[in-house]
Formats: structure tokens, C-alpha cells, sequence
């Protein structure tokens, strides 16, 4: 087990999920989110999880990305928050 | 300080995952727009994954695919194929929390695609994404 | 064949979906029928179920067909497994019985409110009832966790069908639903993290060798507890219900209201005492005082809304809130007699929503109006709701010989048992307001004539409704049962079966003792 | 809106104060004998499992064998979210897309680069996703991937040909079907099962109508089994898509 690796992934997650949550813009934000599902796909191969890390990069970083793209595309890309 | 360290690498996923948990949870509830709201549900629902799946990590254990070269652990299995070494359960990642979410990851994307259908539909009538803003027009056309 | 009966009462309105889903979109007319014959065939195979349980005891049974494996330590379970005692007997007849009776009644509400959409209703619906009884069935507590996904996205999308409003409460229900079940899932992972098995009775037996003031076990049940009674509506916790029942279509608020948080108790009482055991919950932990205090807050609250309320569907989903805190005061009281009338109060509970549900669905669907003052002058008007109606509230208010009464007598009995006045107080508390409400609709449509409602009619409140109510007016004083009988039918069944629940108290109560004594909770212990 | 915020702060303070709490109960990571890594299940799914299914891949004999009954309701729950969204959103009849392409259709224009490359590779992509399918049983996949692929290489062609370029391929009729009869095989099988005699599932049975013994019965079981995941899957990823893309209106899109 690589621990050292697994601590900078795992501190790259947080830093992700801060900047999902706080960017204005919703297209960066669900951009990012993606960004986050990739990152927890690489830490979950590195964990043995390799089924998980298979079905998290075609489904969570894949089709969930590209549905939250399409419904920002379809409302609006303001955020107030 | 040495202590200290292998205190806090020994559960250091488990700490990351409440972490990612509360942030995912606070935008849940406090967010005001509703599409941030489930980018928090995604990170809130991915947080219990990393903490299912750190459950069943061991230490230098392979994938939980086996091949063949499995560290034989004394003896054979006394069946008639004498061939499979009996495995070693400690060099074999342990499946079940693998297993488990994958159907998590699945229900997560489902309950994230039906929500975003509702969020949809809000703003096709609401005409908004905010929550503050559709309840205010809630209060307005209270009465038609 | 009888063995197969429990896996029938889950895969046949499964089947009955996938029917429809294969056919049902080019042939409508097919619909109907195999909603019906599916849940036909349900509610006959939870019935034979639980006459087997009574005859034999516990059934259990194995799907995947793998063994339970020896181990130096004992048997255990390698794959999912089926437990079914009279408990969850008497529940799973309660769930396939409201679905089948709720599907002929809003036969004709399906086709009005939501045109073009019958198919992907009725599938929807079938899985709502396959996923509520597959909850009540399983053994597994991970299987619990789909079962409990299933339900919620399938009742998501049956209230997000409806209207403006229903949308919005939809959304707030799916980011609570969420949290309630990923809570849950957090706390099946606590307990997997001790005990490394996902098989209810095993976890039960490998929690007893852990010591008894672990952590972890805490927060997992305190996790598990917290997502249930979210997805219950527990007071603090009720946020969503209100607005997605009073919103949501006739058939969903009629199915979802009397199934939903009646099957997430059962949950909790199972979660308590099968997987976690009443010994470590109630003598343990000693948190019986809290619980109960917030049932306490829970039941006077939920009175209070429900009697300030001016809506019919919000009052009775107010109501739903109050009940909420009898069942979970009840299960926690911490003796078998407020087990027992929570339990009872389960099945009580659901059929008098259940009635309450179909019988304002009907009076809206008739005059028009969704206000209290829709039932001036009914007693003329719709004799044989009105008297569905009268059965239901003299249940609600806790009269004999309805359910009503023996289940509200063994939770008193209960608390006076367990010492919790205040509990004891809210119950009778909360009679009283019942009572205020229910006499106060039935003195209306009792004594106030016909003649309101021309003036009513005028109200601004309801637009879309304003046909239907006009051609009510123009022949006030016909008696006007033009309800079709599909509808009158089966509320009046569920009224029956208010008194028959109420009659054999005393059998049904024998077969919940009985069955709580198999889990450690003793008479009067 | 401040108070919200409060109330928000203080639950997740308590939250995760608690968890905080219980993670000090918890057994250090990666520790290969903590209860839940040395339990009998863990122990008994790597060591036995594969002498009983002929799976070398633990994840999918698990998956589809022991806790088939699990992955069944899976498959229900992505059918479940397909037809939510589309009553939801969806315009209720089964249509097919309209012949003339709407105004925001007709102005984008469609690069043939893009075309010509998704030509190419979405063939790629589905004997790609053919192979997750089937080769689950050795490797990470099985039908939920495999599924999600193909649903993907739909998805491809939405992107650069236009929505109604891939509903011409995949109409939602076609999808809901598609949906319903990968539940079908899956629950099928099930009932198969039953109807020779066994529990729901025990695929053992099986080998009375395939040949073979009752380990190559289940080996071939949780095949068929993913095949019909991969079925609704792909279907429903695509509905999906679709819906969300266009608003429910199935026409228009990204």
C-alpha cells in the first residue's frame, strides 16, 4: 500500500469537493465534479477495488457528468451560491 | 510526533470520509440552489463508498481476482482437484464491500438522474433554481 | 409449492411491471388487469405465508439455494435469505391487501390525473409495493438498503407526477430520502465493520460477543434509527411529508400514506429488537426516556398541526405525523405490551389512513373542494362514504369496537406499565384533539343542509376543480352517491376491516406476543 | 436563509462529531484481521467461491451468485429511475421523433469531422463494451459496465449526430422494451429455477435444461444474468440522456 499516495488523492478530493460546492458557475462546478469521481476512481483502483473504481469511471465521472452537464445546459448555469 | 503519525495514517481514510461526508452533507442542507444541493448529495453519497470500500482494504493483498498464484497456505484443499492451492484469506482484498457498492454507485447515479428530472421540472415551472426564489413565488401565487 | 410462497408475494407485482413494461405501452387496456391480477396473486401468497407461519412457526427462506455454511463458530448465512414471522406476516398482508384494494379504487383517478402516463404509472406502482414488502421480508441488512431505494425512487416519481406544487415537494423528499438512506447505509456499514456479516441474524449473534459499551455499535444504531425516522417522518424529521402527500396524485398519497412510514416502524422494531436485540437496546442503553420524550413532542406537535390545519389531505398528513409518535413511543417503552400496541397500531394505523385517504379522495373528487367545508351536508348527500368515514374516525378518535381503540389501550396500558406519564398524557392528549376534528367534520355534514353550497361553490380556491363542482350544484338535493363502485367498494372493505382488526384484537395481539417472545422480549419485561 | 445555514452547521457538527467518535472504535485500515476482513464470509467468498462457481473474479461470483437476488433488484432500481424520469419529464406517448428537426436543431451545425470520427469509434466502443459483458467473469466488468458502455456509444451519437439521430436507433419505445426484457431475463431465470423446482435463483437447477454439472450451470447462469443487466442498462442510461438532454421533449438536445 502506497499510504503517501493514497494521503495526497485523498487531500486532492477534499480540495475538489470544496470547489464544486463553492464555484458560481454550475457547468465549472459539475466539471469539477467529474474531476472528483475520476479522482476517487483512481484512489479505489490503487485500494484493490478495481470493479468499483471500472463502474465509478463509467458511471460516475461518465453518464453522471454528461446528465448534470445536460440539465445545466437545459436551465440555467447561475448559481447564487 | 512518530505516534502521532501512525495514529493518524492508521485511520487516515476514515477521517477524509466524515469529512467529505459533512461537505457533502452541508450543501445538502444549506445550499440554496438546487443543482449545488445534489452536487453535495453526489460527494455526501461517495463518501460512504470510500468508507465501504475502505473496510475491506488489507494490507499487501492483490485484487480480488484469482489467478492461480495465490500464496498457498499449507497443504491443498483435499478435494479431488489437487491442483488449487487452498488461498491465504490475508493476501486477497476482501470482495463483499466491493460488491455492496457496486450497487450503491448504481443507486446513487439513479437517485441523481431522478432528481435531476425533478430539478428540471422545477424550473420549467418555476422558472428558477434557487430555493429562496421559487418559494418566494410560491408565496405570491399562493392563491391561484 | 407452499414453500415458494414468500418470494411469490415480491415477484409478482415485479412480474406484473415487466408485463406491463413489454406490453403494456402498445396494449393500455392490458395495464389494469395485470396490475390487478398481480397483486392478486401477492396478496394471496402473503396470505398463505403467514397461515404458514402460524401453523410452523419462523419461515425462512433461502434465495440463491446456498447451504448456511459450518464454521467452528456456527452456522452462517453466504447469500440472502427470506424471515418471515407473524409479525411481518400480519404486516406483508397489510402491504399486498392496501395495494391490491388501492388499485381498484383509483382505477378511474390513474386515467384523470395523470393522461398519457398509465403505463409508466402502474409500473411504478407495482414496484412501490413490490420494494415496501420486500423491505418488511428480507433478513439481509444490505438488501434492506435496495429495497429501501426502490420505494423511494418509485415514490419520488409518484409524487413528482402530480401538480405544480408536488414537484417542489418531490425534490425536498428526494434530498431527505437521501440523507435517511445513506444514513442507514453508514450504520449497516458500522455493523459490518464489527461483525463482517450482512445477514440480520448473524449480525445479532456476533454483536453479543462484542462488548456491550462499543462505540461503534452506538453510532450505528443511532445512524440506522436517525434514517429511519426520517424516511418515517418522526417529528423533527416530518419536513417532506406534508407537502408530497397533500400534492401528490389521489393513488400515490392513497398507497404511499398508509404503507410507507407504517412499514418503516415495522423496520425499526425489527432493527431493534432482531438485529440489535432488545436486551443491548432497552436495558443496555437506556434510551428509552429520550425516545419517548421526542415520540411525546412528536404526538402533540403532529395534533396541533393537524387541527390548525384547513386542508383536508394536510390535516390527515398531519395526522400521519401524530401517529408517527404513537408507534415509535410504543416500541420504545421498552415492555411488551407497548410493543404489542405498536405493532398493532402498525396494521391499526395503516387501514384507518388507508380509509381516511380514500374516503377525502372521494369527497374531493365529488364536490370539488379540497377544504374542511366540502363536508357540509354530506350525510345526505353520500350516505355510504359518509358512514366509511364515520367507522374511520370513530378509529382515529379511539371508540370500540374499532382497531382504533385497542391499539390506543395497549399503548396506554404500555405506558402505564413503563411509568411514562407524559406519554400516557400526549396519547389521551391527542384523542381529545382527534376527537374535536372528527366531530367537528361529522357535525358538518351531519347538520349543516345543502343550502352552503351554492356559496361555496364561489370560492376563487379552486379553479381547476370548478366543472365538477358546478355540475354538483345544479342538482344539490339528489343523493348523490355517483361515486362508481370501484371506488365505494374497497374503502368500504377498509372500514370493515377496521372493525374486523378491532373484533379479533385479541388473536391478533396473541400471535405478536407470541412472536415478540421469540425475540427476547418477555411478557411484561 | 441564515438560520438554514445555522441549523446546518450544528447538524453537521454533530454528525460528525459522532462519526469522529465512532472512528476511534474502528480497526486501523488496511488491517487484514479486523473482524470485518477476517470474518467467516470474507473468508469463506476467497476461498471457497471459486471451486463452487468456476469464476475466478470474486466481485462478479458474489455479485450475480450469492447475492444475485441484490444485483436483481440493482437492475430494478436503474428500470425504476428510467421510467421515473421519463413520467416525470417525458411527454407521456411513445412517439417518434418529429421528421423536421426543431429551430435549434437546424441552426447548430454538425461538423463531419466529429461525425466521421464517431463513426469510427462507436462500433470500437460496443465490442468494447461486448467484451467488459462477457469477459466479467476474469476481469474488472460485467453488465453494469459493459451495459453503461453501450449506453455511452448511444449517448456518443446524440453528441455529434443530433438527438434524433440516435433515437432513430434507439426510440424510447425500443429503450423501454429493451429495459423491461433485461429485468425479464434476469428475473426469468429466476423463475426458471423455480419452476424446476428449486428456491428463486438457485441456479444449479439450471444444468437440467443447459447440460453439464451444476458448477457449469452456474457459470453460465451469471452470464446470462449480466447479459440482461447490460440489457436495461444501456436502455435506461440512454433514456436517460435523452430526456435530460432535451427537457423531456426528446427532440432538440445538446
Amino acid at each position: 500500500m502506497i499510504w503517501s499516495f493514497d494521503i495526497i488523492v485523498l487531500i486532492f478530493l477534499v480540495i475538489a469537493a470544496v470547489i464544486a460546492l463553492s464555484v458560481r458557475d454550475l457547468l465549472a462546478s459539475s466539471m469539477v465534479l467529474g474531476i472528483y469521481s475520476f479522482l476517487i476512481c483512481i484512489l479505489w483502483a490503487e485500494m484493490g477495488a478495481v470493479d468499483v473504481a471500472f463502474t465509478e469511471a463509467a458511471v460516475g465521472a461518465g453518464v453522471s457528468t454528461v446528465i448534470m452537464i445536460a440539465t445545466v445546459f437545459q436551465t440555467t448555469r447561475k448559481s447564487k451560491d | 510526533m512518530d505516534v502521532f503519525l501512525d495514529f493518524l495514517i492508521a485511520k487516515f481514510n476514515y477521517w477524509i470520509y466524515v469529512i467529505l461526508m459533512m461537505i457533502g452533507l452541508f450543501a445538502m442542507i444549506a445550499k440554496n440552489n438546487l443543482i449545488k444541493k445534489l452536487v453535495g448529495m453526489c460527494i455526501f453519497q461517495t463518501a460512504i463508498i470510500l468508507f465501504y470500500v475502505s473496510i475491506g482494504v488489507k494490507e499487501d493483498a492483490r485484487i480480488p481476482i484469482l489467478t492461480g498464484h495465490e500464496v498457498p497456505h499449507g497443504g491443498h484443499y483435499h478435494t479431488e482437484d489437487h491442483e488449487r492451492p487452498y488461498i491465504d484469506a490475508k493476501t486477497v482484498t476482501n470482495p463483499i464491500p466491493h460488491v455492496l457498492m457496486l450497487t450503491a454507485i448504481v443507486v446513487g447515479v439513479s437517485t441523481l438522474g431522478m432528481a435531476l428530472a425533478i430539478a428540471q421540472k422545477v424550473h420549467l415551472h418555476y422558472d428558477s433554481l434557487e430555493e429562496d426564489e421559487i418559494l418566494a413565488k410560491l408565496q405570491l401565487g399562493n392563491n391561484d | 409449492m407452499t414453500e415458494q410462497f414468500p418470494i411469490l408475494i415480491i415477484i409478482a407485482p415485479l412480474f406484473g411491471a415487466i408485463l406491463i413494461a413489454l406490453l403494456g405501452f402498445r396494449h393500455q387496456s392490458l395495464c389494469l388487469p395485470t396490475v390487478l391480477g398481480s397483486l392478486a396473486i401477492s396478496c394471496a401468497a402473503a396470505v398463505g405465508t403467514f397461515l404458514k407461519v402460524l401453523e410452523q412457526g419462523t419461515v425462512l427462506y433461502n434465495l440463491s439455494g446456498w447451504e448456511r455454511v459450518t464454521t467452528p463458530r456456527g452456522l452462517f448465512s453466504v447469500s440472502i435469505e427470506y424471515r418471515v414471522d407473524a409479525i411481518s406476516g400480519l404486516v406483508l398482508v397489510a402491504i399486498a391487501a392496501v395495494g391490491l384494494l388501492n388499485a381498484i379504487y383509483s382505477k378511474v383517478h390513474v386515467v384523470t390525473e395523470t393522461p398519457n402516463k398509465v403505463p409508466h404509472y402502474y409500473i411504478l406502482y407495482l414496484l412501490l409495493v413490490a420494494g415496501l414488502a420486500g423491505m418488511t421480508i428480507t433478513n439481509d441488512a444490505f438488501n434492506l438498503y435496495v429495497l429501501i431505494e426502490i420505494s423511494s425512487l418509485s415514490s419520488y416519481a409518484l409524487i413528482a407526477i402530480g401538480s405544480r406544487r408536488a414537484v417542489l415537494a418531490s425534490f425536498n423528499y428526494v434530498i431527505m430520502g437521501t440523507i435517511g438512506a445513506s444514513f442507514y447505509l453508514l450504520g449497516v456499514g458500522y455493523l459490518y465493520i464489527k461483525t463482517g456479516t450482512l445477514n440480520m441474524t448473524d449480525i445479532h449473534a456476533a454483536l453479543a460477543t462484542l462488548p456491550k459499551d462499543s462505540p461503534s455499535v452506538q453510532v450505528a444504531l443511532i445512524l440506522i434509527l436517525i434514517g429511519l425516522w426520517i424516511k418515517m417522518a418522526f417529528f423533527p424529521l416530518h419536513g417532506w411529508l406534508p407537502n408530497a402527500y397533500a400534492y401528490s396524485p389521489t393513488a400515490t398519497s392513497t398507497l404511499m400514506g398508509p404503507l410507507v412510514t407504517q412499514v418503516m416502524i415495522y423496520i425499526m422494531i425489527r432493527m431493534m429488537l432482531s438485529l440489535f436485540g432488545a436486551e443491548y437496546v432497552f436495558d443496555h442503553l437506556q434510551w428509552t426516556n429520550i425516545v419517548v420524550g421526542l415520540s411525546v413532542i412528536a404526538i402533540v406537535a403532529g395534533s396541533l398541526f393537524a387541527l390548525s390545519r384547513s386542508d383536508l389531505r394536510k390535516m390527515l398528513t398531519y395526522l400521519i405525523v401524530a401517529e408517527v409518535g404513537y408507534m415509535v413511543g410504543g416500541a420504545w417503552l421498552a415492555n411488551s405490551m407497548g410493543m404489542t400496541g405498536a405493532i398493532y397500531h402498525i396494521l391499526s394505523d395503516a387501514m384507518m389512513t388507508f380509509t381516511l385517504f380514500m374516503v377525502i379522495g372521494i369527497i374531493i373528487t365529488r364536490t370539488g373542494k379540497t377544504e374542511l367545508t366540502a363536508f357540509q351536508g354530506l350525510f345526505r348527500k353520500m350516505p355510504i362514504t359518509m358512514t366509511g368515514f364515520t367507522i374511520a374516525a370513530l378509529s382515529m378518535i379511539g371508540l370500540p369496537p374499532t382497531c382504533g381503540f385497542f391499539s390506543k389501550y395497549y399503548l396506554v396500558r404500555g405506558g402505564i406499565e413503563a411509568g411514562q406519564w407524559a406519554y400516557v398524557g400526549a396519547l389521551l392528549f391527542s384523542s381529545l384533539i382527534n376527537a374535536v376534528i372528527f366531530f367537528r367534520l361529522i357535525e358538518m355534514a351531519y347538520f349543516h343542509g345543502g343550502k352552503a353550497y351554492g356559496e361555496e361553490i364561489t370560492d376563487k380556491d379552486h379553479e381547476h376543480h370548478h366543472s365538477r363542482g358546478r355540475e354538483l350544484d345544479a342538482q344539490p338535493d339528489e343523493t348523490l352517491e355517483q361515486v362508481p363502485w370501484s371506488m365505494l367498494a374497497p374503502m368500504l372493505m377498509a372500514a370493515a376491516s377496521l372493525l374486523a382488526i378491532g373484533i379479533f384484537n385479541r388473536p391478533i395481539a396473541g400471535w405478536i406476543n407470541a412472536a415478540l417472545e421469540t425475540l427476547n422480549l418477555a411478557q411484561g419485561g | 436563509m441564515k438560520p438554514m445555514k445555522l441549523a446546518a452547521l450544528l447538524t453537521v457538527i454533530v454528525t460528525g462529531g459522532l462519526l469522529l467518535f465512532a472512528t476511534s472504535d474502528l480497526p486501523d485500515w488496511g488491517d487484514p484481521l479486523s473482524p470485518a476482513n477476517a470474518s467467516d464470509l470474507s473468508t469463506y467468498y476467497i476461498q471457497d467461491s471459486r471451486d463452487v462457481t468456476e469464476v475466478p473474479n470474486l466481485v462478479t461470483a458474489v455479485l450475480a451468485d450469492y447475492r444475485g437476488y441484490d444485483t436483481m433488484f440493482e437492475t430494478v432500481v436503474i428500470f425504476v429511475a428510467g421510467l421515473g424520469i421519463l413520467s416525470i419529464l417525458g411527454q407521456g406517448k411513445c412517439e417518434e421523433p418529429l421528421a423536421q428537426p426543431v429551430a435549434s436543431e437546424q441552426n447548430r451545425e454538425r461538423d463531419m469531422i466529429t461525425i466521421i470520427t464517431c463513426r469510427l469509434v462507436v462500433p470500437i466502443i460496443q465490442i468494447f463494451a461486448l467484451y467488459v459483458i462477457a469477459h466479467g467473469h476474469y476481469s474488472p466488468g460485467g453488465g453494469f459496465q459493459g451495459g453503461v458502455m453501450l449506453g455511452s456509444s448511444f449517448i456518443l451519437i446524440a453528441l455529434t449526430s443530433g438527438l434524433p439521430d440516435a433515437l432513430k436507433r434507439m426510440s424510447q419505445e425500443r429503450a423501454i422494451f429493451l429495459a423491461g426484457l433485461g429485468v425479464l431475463i434476469y428475473a426469468g431465470t429466476g423463475l426458471v429455477c423455480m419452476a424446476l423446482g428449486r428456491n428463486f435463483l438457485d441456479y444449479e437447477i439450471l444444468h437440467k435444461l443447459m447440460g453439464g454439472t451444476g458448477v457449469k450451470a452456474r457459470y453460465d447462469s451469471m452470464l446470462i444474468v449480466e447479459i440482461g443487466v447490460a440489457f436495461t442498462v444501456m436502455a435506461i442510461m440512454f433514456i436517460i440522456y435523452a430526456v435530460l438532454s432535451s427537457k423531456g421533449r426528446m427532440r432538440g438536445g445538446l
